[in-house]
């Protein structure tokens, strides 16, 4: 199916969104700003973008450690996320969560984990929420080619598969868990799995936004007509280490610079869309200029926001006692 | 009102619930039972111990569903639905099987609230059944309540009898944040006059089932008839016991105990759970930080030893604490001085 | 490959001892003389024999709760389970672990397991041992089709592709965990799931002796070699209600009858050594009658047994604290 | 003798038992790091933190083995090559990832030995990292030490400084029974004198590391560096502060504890875990039942509040017992009368 003019303008501002919102926090993490574990997801952008156009605002999604493009595709505030991050008071867990935990359900968005295999479980229940109230809503398990092998997420699969819910399980295979191939830690075929639970399952370049789209859409439409879970598998890459400050040993050099050479998502799109006369160069250089402004604010809003103070410390741990 | 087991007291609490609330659902294993059985029925057990029985024919599969053998991903699935719109409640079948679905349990329902700045509500019930008696062995009879207690974020029922079971289970379903209902299986087949109409119990708010001036047992879950017992038994002798049954270990009435201890100014806690960590230990804690001057003896504290429990009828009587065990430690804490 | 004379009689011998055992404990169970759980394995025996009769004693198996036949089948000592499962002092536990917790690691058996799943990670702690020792074991890891879905096998399926370990993956599937049949509580296909990570797979009837242990020598051989783990589905019926007291309302009326008329592990072996004219019927009647004795003098011996005292509850904890 | 890190004591300690002894292995996510990596090195990481580096360049991959993201499954295999003749050093990255296999700890390895009738050996070392600090949020910061020690058939293990995770990551080791060894991340970079050769610490027998009248202050891990530094900065106005570090709190050395306090007769308990059901409730329950008599003022516990650890650093700071709160504890305590 053919993408409309707003959706592409759409699918290539969210992508250059998450760009550049990763690309400054690898700056700042640089500088020191940034306190805690950060996991940058530039280079993955097509998957979450490519996933959340599929989603109205009440689908919901799990997100992973790395999961600010998750967030953003998925509709979550800049700025709010931008204070999360660097630990502020009006950030939007209130400097509680920081960047492994940035939620607003508020959004369908239910949150980074930093529990590796924490989300699919959790998206059942949202799928499971739509089912019983039958809202016709779907949801969004991410997860990474490390995670696929934990246990919840096996168990999340069989569960999706024998209460036929409406998730789709979307496994962004970037190659590494960490510090360790995925050639290493998983020997088998991902398909052939996923389908061992009775799902349908594909795998998409998960560089190329308009491929893990064409994915999406049918697993999605399959989850809103009640047909159950479906199972997609994007192949991409990370651009920068597991966390900020990794030293990346494990990958041959020059491995990503390659990469982003070759195929990365950006520039896949902007091709595609320019030879197709989709859309103007001048239309996205404008989004370019847009975004930049963007995310300079919200730093700057961030490093001007208070931290939390002493009686927030005790809050929010229980809605009553 | 009129007499009902334990068990019909659970049962009753989710039944009215289910009633009075859409979005309350149920599920874990064999909740139902029969699930694409050969003989085609809509329940062939109502729960392993039978609980859960008669709630598929009211409310129909949609609200009554049987999992799969995989703790994780369906109590992470009821945390899940509890913070999208539902008000599950899930079995976990013994409290045991937590090792393998602690996860979501702790890091994930149990601390959205705090980790996103206060905006998730998760009204999960998690039902589960625990207590040696059974001869069920090492795996399946532990307490466990206190690793549960010992993590903020969760709330933690113990119920101590029919009356206890159906308001606390009305409160945890009606509550908005996890909760953990801990059932002792040897209180199943307990029975006492319980209202037919729903109640709810506060949680925090310790129960005094006895009132006596010379000593305070503290006493959780099954303990508490124990405790009971000993104190009727020693009133004849002109011993007086304050019985206090916390109801819930957190929130837990700190207050209430404070206050019984002041007034006995001696402390006896009774705790079927593990030794080291446990709410026999923290409520020693809190009643020695809290009330030192009143206290007129030693705290003593009634727990199995630091040991799984065993198989053997002969030996797992043993570990229990015994209302024999809390009688003698109520005699020496009164002898004390 | 054709097996010996002797390794028939075994493997008729070890059938009868667990059909023998489980019968009496049934027996048992309903007087009321065995305290706790009781889950019979009447009806499986193939597969654990099956298996077993190609493993050394110093191979490995971990089992489930439903535990006794894979002991008997392993070699474990008759008398001293049985002293065990009735709660005597000198059961093969002391008493203290009763028939969920059966073990002897003497003989290779690393316990039944009251957690489902619980047994198949452990499998591959000790195909990690015969690896590193390069003692040319190999392990295996009983587990039913309720298991099947549990996080737990899923890892250690995957860890053993990893680590390329000698552990055959024996998947009982007797077609219902507890009161939940299979068809319900799992939709795709074991054997694709199997491969899905990395392993062979095989399917079997695992009322059928024979076809159970072809698989597993091929198994084994591929254990043995180095050549990685292997997934065996027996597909077989458990006789009894999942536990001693179930009311097994979830089963046709007449299926296990059935069952037992047309597939009978028993029948099936007799018919086929009889016709192939491998074993005469009166080794085998001889066989049931030596055997009826040893499981009466058992429980004559257990019942005799004095239960584990006061003293006993304290030991065992840890080997020096 | 040479100044070492706490971190350069932990790995010397697993490369001098791995030279001894040829059974023992560690395992573990990126013990290594790199493994079927595009750069083909055999060591990228060398563990998270980098506290497993240079194992493989001496052991090899035989005995240096990285795993899947796998918590159960390969802790799980640890716990079962333990039982059948390794000695298996398996790393938990963060404690806080122990709800993805507790099972695998405490009821199978922890119990292995006591439900199979004492006929089980099962020497497993766990090696995880814990502890706030490192604005590492709720999901990476917790001790949880306590419902370790909760548990029947675990040792739990807290070394305090770099010479004590030497000796006590040897003693682990060659323990014969499942051993929980917590690393203080916030301890990784701290230094002190410890020898080169090999030498364990027993297992149960507490370091009474500041000696003095007025109070005994009782910690753990980190918080027995906050203890001290309080303990000196108060020596100098004249309160003597008896500081006593339980190196384990399973086995717990409960006999020096209450030595010190019937010396002292006044008592401080700093835990950084989660205030319910922890060690402070633990030690104080101890002390009241057993040095009743000698306490002159009410035990008074340090810990953090019972919320979980938050993210932003001006709250987690407050969330850790610091030396201050120590210090106004130790005050209160003294004062009292
Ligand atoms: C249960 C658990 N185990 C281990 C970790 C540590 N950890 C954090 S991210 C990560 C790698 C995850 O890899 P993958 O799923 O491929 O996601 P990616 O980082 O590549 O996006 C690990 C091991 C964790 N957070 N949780
Ligand atoms: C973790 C865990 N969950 C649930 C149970 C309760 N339980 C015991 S046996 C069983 C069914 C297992 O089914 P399957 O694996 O097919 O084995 P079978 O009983 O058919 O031999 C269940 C649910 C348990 N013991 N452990
Ligand atoms: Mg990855
Ligand atoms: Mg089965």
């Amino acid at each position: 199916m053919q993408l409309s003019r707003e959706e592409l303008l759409k699918a290539y501002r969210d992508m250059r969104l998450i760009r550049d919102f990763e690309e400054r926090l690898h700056v700042e993490s640089a500088a020191g700003s940034i306190p805690g574990f950060v996991h940058l997801s530039a280079g993955e952008e097509a998957s979450a973008v490519g996933v959340c156009m599929e989603l109205r605002k009440t689908d919901c999604i799990a997100a992973t450690h790395r999961g600010h493009g998750h967030a953003l595709a998925k509709g979550c505030d800049v700025t709010s996320m931008m204070k999360e991050i660097f630990g502020r008071r009006d950030g939007m867990c209130g400097g509680k969560g920081g960047s492994m935990h940035i939620a607003d359900l508020d959004q369908g968005m239910m949150g980074a984990n930093g529990i590796v295999g924490g989300g699919p479980p959790l998206v059942c229940g949202a799928a499971l929420t739509a089912k019983t109230l039958k809202t016709g809503g779907v949801a969004v398990a991410f997860f990474g080619d490390g995670a696929s092998n934990q246990g919840t997420v096996a168990e999340a699969m069989n569960l999706a598969c024998v209460w036929e819910l409406p998730v789709i399980f979307c496994l962004e295979d970037n190659g590494y868990g960490e510090a360790t191939a995925t050639s290493f830690a998983f020997r088998g075929d991902q398909l052939k799995r996923a389908e061992g639970y009775g799902m349908p399952a594909v795998r998409v370049n998960g560089h190329d936004l308009f491929e893990v789209n064409e994915a999406m859409r049918e697993a999605v439409e399959r989850g809103r007509n009640g047909d159950g879970p479906s199972f997609i598998q994007c192949m991409t890459h990370r651009y920068y280490g597991h966390f900020e400050g990794d030293s990346t040993a494990y990958r041959a050099e020059g491995e990503i610079a390659k990469v982003i050479e070759e195929m990365d998502c950006m520039m896949l799109f902007r091709k595609r869309v320019t030879e197709a006369s989709l859309l103007e160069p001048e239309q996205m250089d404008e989004i370019d200029a847009e975004i930049a402004g963007i995310i300079e604010q919200a730093v700057v809003d961030a490093k001007a926001s208070p931290p939390p103070s002493a009686a927030d410390l005790l809050t929010d741990v229980y809605v009553s006692y | 009102m009129s007499i009902k087991s334990y068990r019909e007291a659970v049962n009753e609490a989710i039944v009215q619930e289910m009633r009075r609330d859409e979005t309350v659902i149920i599920m874990g294993e064999d909740v139902k039972g029969g699930m694409g059985g050969s003989a085609g029925v809509d329940e062939a057990w109502g729960g392993v111990l039978g609980v859960t029985k008669g709630l598929v024919a009211e409310f129909g599969h949609d609200r009554v569903l049987d999992t799969p053998i995989t703790e994780s991903g369906f109590i992470g699935a009821a945390a899940g639905a509890a913070a999208t719109g539902l008000r599950p409640v899930a079995e976990l079948m013994f409290a045991d099987f937590v090792g393998v679905c602690f996860d979501q349990i702790f890091n994930q329902a149990g601390k959205f609230r705090y980790m996103f700045g206060g905006k998730a509500v998760t009204p999960l019930t998690i039902r589960t059944m625990y207590g040696a008696g059974m001869r069920a062995a090492s795996q399946h009879s532990q307490c466990l309540y206190p690793i549960f207690t010992h993590m903020p974020g969760l709330k933690v029922v113990l119920p101590s009898s029919a009356y206890e079971a159906k308001g606390l289970l009305i409160q945890a379903i009606r509550d908005d944040d996890p909760v953990v209902f801990f059932e002792h299986k040897m209180l199943y087949d307990t029975t006492e006059e319980v209202p037919d109409e729903p109640y709810t119990i506060p949680f925090g708010e310790a129960n005094v089932t006895r009132e006596g001036d010379d000593v305070t047992i503290v006493a959780f879950g099954r303990m508490v008839r124990f405790a009971n017992k000993v104190a009727d038994k020693l009133e004849a002798e002109g011993i007086g016991c304050t019985v206090v049954d916390p109801r819930t270990t957190s929130p837990l009435d700190g207050d209430t105990i404070i206050e019984c201890v002041e007034d006995t100014g001696r402390l006896v806690v009774v705790d079927e759970a593990s030794p080291r960590c446990n709410m026999a230990t923290d409520i020693s804690a809190l009643v020695s930080a809290n009330a030192f001057r009143a206290l007129k003896a030693p705290i003593k504290m009634v727990t199995p030893p630091h040991t799984p429990v065993p198989f053997a009828p002969e030996i797992e009587d043993l570990y229990v604490p015994s209302p024999e065990k809390i009688e003698a430690a109520v005699r020496e804490v009164v002898g004390y001085s």
